[in-house]
Protein backbone atom coordinates (compact mmCIF):
# COMPACT_ATOMS: atom_id res chain seq x y z
CA UNK A 1 0.00 0.00 0.00
CA UNK A 2 0.63 3.49 -0.79
CA UNK A 3 -0.37 6.78 0.47
CA UNK A 4 -0.86 8.80 -2.14
CA UNK A 5 -1.16 12.66 -1.23
CA UNK A 6 -2.13 15.49 -4.17
CA UNK A 7 -2.05 19.54 -3.46
CA UNK A 8 -3.26 22.12 -5.07
CA UNK A 9 -4.33 21.90 -8.67
CA UNK A 10 -3.21 18.61 -9.00
CA UNK A 11 -5.75 18.08 -6.02
CA UNK A 12 -8.38 20.11 -7.86
CA UNK A 13 -7.98 18.18 -11.07
CA UNK A 14 -7.58 14.41 -9.77
CA UNK A 15 -10.89 15.14 -7.41
CA UNK A 16 -9.13 14.11 -3.66
CA UNK A 17 -6.68 15.18 -1.47
CA UNK A 18 -5.50 11.88 -0.67
CA UNK A 19 -5.74 7.94 -1.34
CA UNK A 20 -3.89 4.78 -0.11
CA UNK A 21 -3.30 2.63 -3.39
CA UNK A 22 -2.31 -0.98 -3.82
CA UNK A 23 -0.29 -0.71 -7.05
CA UNK A 24 0.70 -3.55 -9.56
CA UNK A 25 4.40 -5.21 -9.26
CA UNK A 26 5.97 -3.36 -12.21
CA UNK A 27 5.05 0.32 -10.28
CA UNK A 28 8.54 0.22 -8.93
CA UNK A 29 9.80 4.11 -9.08
CA UNK A 30 7.62 7.01 -9.35
CA UNK A 31 7.32 7.59 -13.02
CA UNK A 32 6.24 4.20 -12.82
CA UNK A 33 3.63 5.25 -10.39
CA UNK A 34 2.76 8.43 -12.49
CA UNK A 35 2.34 6.31 -15.74
CA UNK A 36 0.28 3.85 -13.57
CA UNK A 37 -1.97 6.78 -12.29
CA UNK A 38 -2.23 8.38 -15.55
CA UNK A 39 -4.64 5.23 -16.22
CA UNK A 40 -6.88 5.59 -13.56
CA UNK A 41 -9.51 8.12 -15.17
CA UNK A 42 -9.10 11.43 -17.29
CA UNK A 43 -8.25 13.34 -13.82
CA UNK A 44 -4.91 11.86 -13.28
CA UNK A 45 -4.45 11.80 -16.96
CA UNK A 46 -5.39 15.95 -17.33
CA UNK A 47 -3.56 16.48 -13.62
CA UNK A 48 -0.32 14.11 -14.79
CA UNK A 49 0.22 15.92 -18.46
CA UNK A 50 3.00 17.71 -18.29
CA UNK A 51 5.59 16.60 -15.70
CA UNK A 52 7.56 19.94 -15.96
CA UNK A 53 5.04 21.24 -13.41
CA UNK A 54 4.71 18.26 -11.07
CA UNK A 55 7.07 18.25 -8.15
CA UNK A 56 7.06 14.73 -5.97
CA UNK A 57 7.85 14.43 -2.23
CA UNK A 58 8.30 11.00 -0.83
CA UNK A 59 7.85 10.50 2.81
CA UNK A 60 7.96 14.27 2.64
CA UNK A 61 11.63 14.89 1.08
CA UNK A 62 12.09 15.98 -2.47
CA UNK A 63 12.68 13.48 -4.72
CA UNK A 64 13.50 12.86 -8.91
CA UNK A 65 10.93 10.83 -10.71
CA UNK A 66 13.68 7.83 -10.83
CA UNK A 67 13.19 7.50 -7.62
CA UNK A 68 12.15 4.28 -5.74
CA UNK A 69 8.68 3.64 -4.37
CA UNK A 70 8.14 0.88 -2.21
CA UNK A 71 5.08 -0.36 0.71
CA UNK A 72 4.42 2.21 2.76
CA UNK A 73 5.79 5.31 1.50
CA UNK A 74 3.99 8.55 1.45
CA UNK A 75 3.76 9.71 -1.94
CA UNK A 76 2.91 13.18 -2.70
CA UNK A 77 2.40 14.96 -6.16
CA UNK A 78 1.67 18.98 -6.43
CA UNK A 79 2.84 22.01 -8.66
CA UNK A 80 5.90 24.10 -8.44
CA UNK A 81 5.02 25.66 -5.06
CA UNK A 82 3.98 29.02 -4.32
CA UNK A 83 4.27 30.22 -1.40
CA UNK A 84 6.17 33.16 0.66
CA UNK B 1 15.64 26.83 15.94
CA UNK B 2 12.63 28.63 15.51
CA UNK B 3 9.64 27.21 12.82
CA UNK B 4 6.34 28.31 13.27
CA UNK B 5 3.75 27.45 10.38
CA UNK B 6 -0.02 28.67 11.43
CA UNK B 7 -3.13 29.73 10.78
CA UNK B 8 -2.97 33.09 12.99
CA UNK B 9 -1.64 36.59 12.34
CA UNK B 10 1.82 37.54 14.70
CA UNK B 11 3.10 40.57 16.04
CA UNK B 12 6.23 41.19 14.40
CA UNK B 13 7.13 43.82 17.28
CA UNK B 14 7.05 40.93 19.98
CA UNK B 15 8.70 38.77 17.76
CA UNK B 16 11.39 40.48 16.85
CA UNK B 17 12.02 41.65 20.22
CA UNK B 18 12.15 38.01 21.57
CA UNK B 19 14.11 37.32 18.96
CA UNK B 20 17.14 39.33 20.29
CA UNK B 21 16.54 39.18 24.19
CA UNK B 22 18.72 38.86 26.33
CA UNK B 23 21.55 38.39 24.04
CA UNK B 24 23.21 41.62 23.98
CA UNK B 25 26.33 40.13 20.95
CA UNK B 26 23.62 40.62 18.39
CA UNK B 27 24.22 43.53 16.41
CA UNK B 28 21.78 43.24 14.15
CA UNK B 29 18.15 42.00 13.10
CA UNK B 30 17.41 41.86 9.54
CA UNK B 31 13.36 40.70 9.02
CA UNK B 32 11.46 40.18 5.71
CA UNK B 33 7.44 40.34 6.04
CA UNK B 34 5.42 39.26 3.18
CA UNK B 35 2.10 40.95 2.63
CA UNK B 36 -0.85 39.73 0.55
CA UNK B 37 -1.40 42.03 -2.74
CA UNK B 38 -4.08 42.96 -4.41
CA UNK B 39 -2.88 42.86 -7.51
CA UNK B 40 -0.49 41.42 -10.31
CA UNK B 41 1.64 43.54 -12.09
CA UNK B 42 3.51 41.02 -13.82
CA UNK B 43 0.19 40.38 -15.53
CA UNK B 44 -0.34 43.86 -16.00
CA UNK B 45 -3.04 43.50 -13.81
CA UNK B 46 -4.46 46.63 -11.66
CA UNK B 47 -5.80 47.02 -7.74
CA UNK B 48 -8.51 45.47 -6.90
CA UNK B 49 -7.53 42.50 -9.08
CA UNK B 50 -7.19 40.13 -6.05
CA UNK B 51 -9.96 39.75 -3.45
CA UNK B 52 -8.06 37.28 -1.19
CA UNK B 53 -5.73 34.58 -1.09
CA UNK B 54 -5.79 31.02 0.30
CA UNK B 55 -2.70 29.23 1.35
CA UNK B 56 -2.85 25.53 0.94
CA UNK B 57 0.15 23.57 2.58
CA UNK B 58 1.98 20.08 3.38
CA UNK B 59 1.74 19.47 7.25
CA UNK B 60 4.71 17.73 7.89
CA UNK B 61 6.61 18.21 4.71
CA UNK B 62 5.97 22.17 5.45
CA UNK B 63 7.95 22.57 8.85
CA UNK B 64 10.76 19.66 7.95
CA UNK B 65 11.53 21.82 4.84
CA UNK B 66 11.37 25.28 6.44
CA UNK B 67 13.75 23.56 9.28
CA UNK B 68 15.89 22.64 6.76
CA UNK B 69 16.27 25.98 5.01
CA UNK B 70 17.13 27.67 8.31
CA UNK B 71 19.74 25.21 9.32
CA UNK B 72 21.34 25.35 5.98
CA UNK B 73 21.03 29.34 7.09
CA UNK B 74 22.81 28.82 10.35
CA UNK B 75 25.62 26.45 8.69
CA UNK B 76 26.48 29.23 6.06
CA UNK B 77 26.15 32.54 8.18
CA UNK B 78 27.43 32.94 11.88
CA UNK B 79 22.73 33.83 12.89
CA UNK B 80 22.40 34.60 16.92
CA UNK B 81 18.91 33.66 16.37
CA UNK B 82 16.62 33.01 13.69
CA UNK B 83 12.58 32.58 13.49
CA UNK B 84 10.58 31.73 10.04
CA UNK B 85 6.78 32.13 10.97
CA UNK B 86 4.34 30.95 7.78
CA UNK B 87 0.62 31.50 8.18
CA UNK B 88 -1.82 28.85 6.00
CA UNK B 89 -5.52 29.76 5.40
CA UNK B 90 -7.46 32.64 3.92
CA UNK B 91 -5.89 36.46 4.55
CA UNK B 92 -6.82 39.27 2.75
CA UNK B 93 -4.92 42.09 1.12
CA UNK B 94 -2.23 43.89 3.50
CA UNK B 95 -2.40 41.05 5.93
CA UNK B 96 0.98 39.47 6.94
CA UNK B 97 1.89 35.90 5.35
CA UNK B 98 5.37 34.97 6.40
CA UNK B 99 8.25 36.88 8.62
CA UNK B 100 11.84 35.67 8.47
CA UNK B 101 13.99 37.48 10.67
CA UNK B 102 17.66 36.38 11.49
CA UNK B 103 19.69 38.05 14.15
CA UNK B 104 23.82 38.14 13.90
CA UNK B 105 26.63 40.06 15.34
CA UNK B 106 27.14 41.48 11.79
CA UNK B 107 24.87 42.60 9.34
CA UNK B 108 26.01 41.39 6.24
CA UNK B 109 25.08 38.12 7.91
CA UNK B 110 21.71 39.06 8.76
CA UNK B 111 20.70 40.69 5.53
CA UNK B 112 22.26 37.40 3.50
CA UNK B 113 20.88 34.85 5.89
CA UNK B 114 17.43 36.36 5.59
CA UNK B 115 17.35 36.61 2.08
CA UNK B 116 18.41 33.18 1.13
CA UNK B 117 15.88 31.92 3.60
CA UNK B 118 13.29 34.06 1.52
CA UNK B 119 14.51 32.61 -1.73
CA UNK B 120 14.62 29.28 -0.51
CA UNK B 121 11.16 29.23 1.13
CA UNK B 122 9.52 30.67 -1.90
CA UNK B 123 11.31 27.73 -4.29
CA UNK B 124 11.17 24.58 -1.80
CA UNK B 125 8.51 25.04 1.03
CA UNK B 126 5.32 23.34 0.10
CA UNK B 127 2.44 26.53 -0.09
CA UNK B 128 0.71 27.24 -2.70
CA UNK B 129 -1.61 29.61 -3.29
CA UNK B 130 -5.25 29.87 -4.51
CA UNK B 131 -6.24 33.64 -5.38
CA UNK B 132 -9.83 34.94 -5.40
CA UNK B 133 -9.98 36.83 -8.18
CA UNK B 134 -12.55 40.08 -9.19
CA UNK B 135 -14.91 38.06 -11.18
CA UNK B 136 -15.26 35.90 -7.93
CA UNK B 137 -13.80 33.41 -9.82
CA UNK B 138 -10.30 31.65 -8.58
CA UNK B 139 -7.20 30.70 -10.07
CA UNK B 140 -3.71 28.63 -8.95
CA UNK B 141 -0.89 30.97 -8.55
CA UNK B 142 2.09 29.84 -11.10
CA UNK B 143 5.47 29.86 -9.81
CA UNK B 144 7.70 32.24 -11.23
CA UNK B 145 11.36 31.99 -12.71
CA UNK B 146 12.64 34.89 -11.17
CA UNK B 147 11.94 32.85 -7.72
CA UNK B 148 13.97 29.41 -9.26
CA UNK B 149 16.51 32.07 -10.51
CA UNK B 150 16.83 34.32 -7.02
CA UNK B 151 16.91 30.46 -5.08
CA UNK B 152 19.65 29.19 -7.63
CA UNK B 153 22.06 32.18 -7.32
CA UNK B 154 22.66 30.24 -3.30
CA UNK B 155 23.97 27.27 -4.97
CA UNK B 156 26.73 28.88 -6.29
CA UNK B 157 27.89 29.72 -3.29
CA UNK B 158 30.34 27.42 -0.67
CA UNK B 159 27.72 25.69 1.12
CA UNK C 1 9.85 60.09 2.76
CA UNK C 2 10.20 59.19 6.41
CA UNK C 3 13.41 60.14 8.20
CA UNK C 4 13.42 60.98 11.70
CA UNK C 5 16.33 61.43 14.40
CA UNK C 6 15.33 61.07 18.17
CA UNK C 7 16.50 60.74 21.24
CA UNK C 8 13.84 58.35 22.46
CA UNK C 9 13.14 54.41 21.17
CA UNK C 10 11.02 53.48 18.56
CA UNK C 11 8.20 50.14 18.14
CA UNK C 12 9.16 48.37 15.37
CA UNK C 13 5.89 46.38 15.29
CA UNK C 14 4.03 49.84 15.27
CA UNK C 15 7.02 51.59 12.87
CA UNK C 16 6.22 48.34 10.03
CA UNK C 17 2.47 48.42 10.11
CA UNK C 18 2.08 52.24 9.64
CA UNK C 19 4.56 51.68 7.12
CA UNK C 20 2.42 49.54 4.78
CA UNK C 21 -1.04 50.17 6.13
CA UNK C 22 -3.17 51.05 3.61
CA UNK C 23 -1.02 50.12 0.55
CA UNK C 24 -2.46 46.82 -0.46
CA UNK C 25 0.04 47.03 -3.84
CA UNK C 26 3.42 46.04 -1.37
CA UNK C 27 3.94 42.70 -1.03
CA UNK C 28 6.83 42.84 1.43
CA UNK C 29 8.73 44.73 3.63
CA UNK C 30 12.36 44.33 5.23
CA UNK C 31 13.63 45.63 7.78
CA UNK C 32 16.94 46.08 9.65
CA UNK C 33 17.39 47.39 13.26
CA UNK C 34 20.59 48.10 14.80
CA UNK C 35 21.59 47.00 18.40
CA UNK C 36 23.93 47.99 21.25
CA UNK C 37 26.62 44.95 21.24
CA UNK C 38 28.66 44.37 24.61
CA UNK C 39 31.83 43.52 22.89
CA UNK C 40 33.66 43.77 19.60
CA UNK C 41 34.39 40.60 18.71
CA UNK C 42 36.59 42.30 15.43
CA UNK C 43 39.20 43.14 18.65
CA UNK C 44 38.68 39.69 20.06
CA UNK C 45 37.34 41.73 23.50
CA UNK C 46 34.40 39.05 24.71
CA UNK C 47 31.00 39.89 27.00
CA UNK C 48 30.72 42.93 29.00
CA UNK C 49 33.42 44.93 27.65
CA UNK C 50 30.87 47.83 26.54
CA UNK C 51 28.84 48.76 29.14
CA UNK C 52 26.81 51.13 26.92
CA UNK C 53 27.38 53.53 24.03
CA UNK C 54 26.78 57.07 23.74
CA UNK C 55 25.74 58.38 19.96
CA UNK C 56 27.10 62.01 19.40
CA UNK C 57 25.36 63.56 15.89
CA UNK C 58 25.26 66.69 14.10
CA UNK C 59 21.60 68.20 14.13
CA UNK C 60 20.72 69.20 10.59
CA UNK C 61 23.19 67.42 8.76
CA UNK C 62 22.27 63.94 10.08
CA UNK C 63 18.52 64.80 8.72
CA UNK C 64 19.82 65.98 5.15
CA UNK C 65 22.38 62.86 4.91
CA UNK C 66 19.70 61.11 5.54
CA UNK C 67 16.85 62.50 3.23
CA UNK C 68 19.54 62.63 0.33
CA UNK C 69 20.12 58.50 1.24
CA UNK C 70 16.35 57.86 1.44
CA UNK C 71 15.81 59.89 -2.09
CA UNK C 72 18.91 57.95 -3.56
CA UNK C 73 17.23 54.38 -2.70
CA UNK C 74 13.71 55.74 -4.16
CA UNK C 75 15.48 56.15 -6.81
CA UNK C 76 17.25 53.16 -7.47
CA UNK C 77 14.34 51.06 -6.55
CA UNK C 78 10.83 51.01 -7.33
CA UNK C 79 10.00 51.62 -3.12
CA UNK C 80 6.30 52.26 -2.23
CA UNK C 81 7.43 53.48 1.36
CA UNK C 82 10.48 53.93 3.27
CA UNK C 83 11.68 54.80 6.80
CA UNK C 84 14.83 55.62 8.91
CA UNK C 85 14.70 56.22 12.24
CA UNK C 86 18.09 56.64 14.00
CA UNK C 87 18.51 57.24 17.44
CA UNK C 88 21.19 59.33 19.41
CA UNK C 89 22.20 59.97 22.92
CA UNK C 90 22.98 56.79 25.95
CA UNK C 91 21.96 53.41 25.26
CA UNK C 92 23.10 50.02 27.04
CA UNK C 93 23.87 46.64 25.12
CA UNK C 94 20.42 45.69 23.54
CA UNK C 95 18.98 48.27 22.94
CA UNK C 96 18.11 49.68 19.64
CA UNK C 97 20.32 52.23 18.07
CA UNK C 98 18.23 52.56 14.60
CA UNK C 99 15.78 51.25 12.08
CA UNK C 100 15.47 51.28 8.10
CA UNK C 101 12.27 49.77 6.48
CA UNK C 102 11.48 49.53 3.16
CA UNK C 103 8.27 48.47 0.89
CA UNK C 104 7.62 47.39 -2.34
CA UNK C 105 6.10 45.28 -4.34
CA UNK C 106 8.86 43.23 -4.84
CA UNK C 107 10.98 41.48 -2.00
CA UNK C 108 14.06 41.93 -4.51
CA UNK C 109 13.71 46.01 -4.22
CA UNK C 110 12.81 45.56 -0.82
CA UNK C 111 16.01 44.04 0.17
CA UNK C 112 18.47 45.96 -1.85
CA UNK C 113 17.11 49.30 -0.67
CA UNK C 114 16.96 48.37 2.78
CA UNK C 115 20.19 46.83 2.79
CA UNK C 116 21.75 49.71 0.29
CA UNK C 117 20.59 52.38 3.04
CA UNK C 118 22.19 50.99 5.86
CA UNK C 119 25.73 50.72 3.98
CA UNK C 120 25.38 54.53 2.87
CA UNK C 121 24.17 55.32 6.60
CA UNK C 122 27.27 54.00 7.93
CA UNK C 123 29.38 56.08 6.21
CA UNK C 124 27.54 58.93 5.14
CA UNK C 125 25.21 59.99 8.22
CA UNK C 126 26.65 61.81 10.64
CA UNK C 127 26.79 60.17 14.35
CA UNK C 128 29.93 59.09 16.56
CA UNK C 129 29.73 55.98 19.12
CA UNK C 130 31.27 56.51 22.18
CA UNK C 131 32.09 53.68 24.50
CA UNK C 132 32.04 53.17 28.10
CA UNK C 133 34.68 50.47 28.64
CA UNK C 134 34.48 47.82 31.30
CA UNK C 135 37.29 49.70 32.91
CA UNK C 136 35.07 52.65 33.67
CA UNK C 137 37.20 54.23 30.47
CA UNK C 138 35.31 55.76 27.49
CA UNK C 139 37.00 55.44 24.00
CA UNK C 140 35.64 56.32 20.40
CA UNK C 141 34.71 53.83 18.06
CA UNK C 142 36.78 53.64 15.09
CA UNK C 143 35.81 53.76 11.51
CA UNK C 144 35.61 50.11 9.48
CA UNK C 145 37.01 49.40 6.48
CA UNK C 146 34.50 46.74 5.84
CA UNK C 147 32.01 49.67 6.51
CA UNK C 148 33.47 51.60 3.31
CA UNK C 149 33.31 49.06 1.42
CA UNK C 150 30.41 47.96 1.72
CA UNK C 151 29.26 51.59 0.51
CA UNK C 152 31.43 51.44 -2.44
CA UNK C 153 30.02 48.41 -3.74
CA UNK C 154 26.41 50.51 -4.64
CA UNK C 155 28.43 52.77 -6.36
CA UNK C 156 29.07 50.51 -9.32
CA UNK C 157 25.86 50.19 -10.07
CA UNK C 158 24.04 52.42 -12.32
CA UNK C 159 22.94 55.19 -10.13
CA UNK D 1 32.93 84.92 10.23
CA UNK D 2 32.79 81.28 9.53
CA UNK D 3 30.86 79.24 11.78
CA UNK D 4 33.23 76.03 13.20
CA UNK D 5 31.63 72.78 14.68
CA UNK D 6 33.78 70.04 15.77
CA UNK D 7 32.42 66.62 16.58
CA UNK D 8 33.65 63.78 18.63
CA UNK D 9 37.63 63.07 18.65
CA UNK D 10 38.20 66.05 17.12
CA UNK D 11 35.73 68.15 19.29
CA UNK D 12 37.27 66.55 22.52
CA UNK D 13 40.94 67.24 21.34
CA UNK D 14 40.01 70.87 20.23
CA UNK D 15 38.06 71.50 23.52
CA UNK D 16 35.32 73.09 22.36
CA UNK D 17 32.27 71.81 20.02
CA UNK D 18 32.16 75.17 17.99
CA UNK D 19 33.08 78.58 17.34
CA UNK D 20 33.11 81.86 15.39
CA UNK D 21 35.93 82.63 13.71
CA UNK D 22 37.41 85.69 11.61
CA UNK D 23 39.96 84.33 8.94
CA UNK D 24 43.01 85.70 7.74
CA UNK D 25 43.08 86.71 3.40
CA UNK D 26 44.73 84.07 2.62
CA UNK D 27 42.13 81.63 3.58
CA UNK D 28 40.22 80.92 0.41
CA UNK D 29 39.73 76.76 0.62
CA UNK D 30 39.02 74.17 3.13
CA UNK D 31 43.03 73.16 3.12
CA UNK D 32 43.82 77.03 4.35
CA UNK D 33 41.74 76.61 7.43
CA UNK D 34 43.05 73.45 8.15
CA UNK D 35 46.25 75.23 8.15
CA UNK D 36 45.56 78.06 9.88
CA UNK D 37 43.77 76.17 12.58
CA UNK D 38 46.77 74.11 13.69
CA UNK D 39 48.91 77.11 14.60
CA UNK D 40 46.15 77.76 16.99
CA UNK D 41 46.67 75.55 19.60
CA UNK D 42 48.49 71.83 20.62
CA UNK D 43 44.73 70.58 20.48
CA UNK D 44 44.01 71.58 17.03
CA UNK D 45 47.31 70.50 15.88
CA UNK D 46 46.78 67.27 17.50
CA UNK D 47 43.03 66.94 16.46
CA UNK D 48 44.01 68.05 12.56
CA UNK D 49 47.60 65.94 12.37
CA UNK D 50 46.12 63.40 9.94
CA UNK D 51 43.89 64.46 7.70
CA UNK D 52 43.24 60.76 6.74
CA UNK D 53 40.73 60.43 9.14
CA UNK D 54 39.17 64.31 8.96
CA UNK D 55 36.02 64.42 7.11
CA UNK D 56 34.88 68.06 6.12
CA UNK D 57 31.17 69.65 5.80
CA UNK D 58 30.91 72.52 4.23
CA UNK D 59 27.16 74.15 4.93
CA UNK D 60 26.10 70.31 5.98
CA UNK D 61 27.52 69.03 2.68
CA UNK D 62 30.47 67.15 3.06
CA UNK D 63 32.79 68.60 0.86
CA UNK D 64 36.80 67.71 -0.45
CA UNK D 65 39.71 69.52 1.29
CA UNK D 66 40.00 71.55 -2.08
CA UNK D 67 36.41 73.37 -1.11
CA UNK D 68 36.23 77.08 -0.68
CA UNK D 69 35.27 78.80 2.52
CA UNK D 70 33.17 82.27 2.25
CA UNK D 71 32.26 83.91 5.46
CA UNK D 72 29.50 83.11 6.53
CA UNK D 73 29.92 79.83 5.91
CA UNK D 74 28.92 76.56 8.41
CA UNK D 75 31.93 74.33 8.05
CA UNK D 76 32.06 70.97 10.07
CA UNK D 77 35.20 68.84 10.69
CA UNK D 78 34.55 65.57 12.37
CA UNK D 79 36.40 61.78 12.16
CA UNK D 80 34.75 59.20 9.63
CA UNK D 81 31.06 58.14 11.39
CA UNK D 82 30.86 55.21 12.89
CA UNK D 83 27.01 55.00 13.27
CA UNK D 84 24.24 52.51 12.60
Amino acid sequence: MLKLLYFAWLRTKIGIPEERVSVPDGVTDVADLIGWLRGRGDGYAEALANLDVVKVAVNQEYVPFTHPVVAGDEVALFPPVTGG
Amino acid sequence: MTVRVQRDDFDIGAELAALSDGDTGIGGVCSFTGLVRDLHPQAGEGPGTVRALTLEHYPGMTERQLEAIEAEARERWPLSACLIIHRYGRMEPGERIVLVACASAHREAAFDACRFIMDWLKTKAPFWKLEETGDAGQRWVDARHSDQNAADRWSELPG
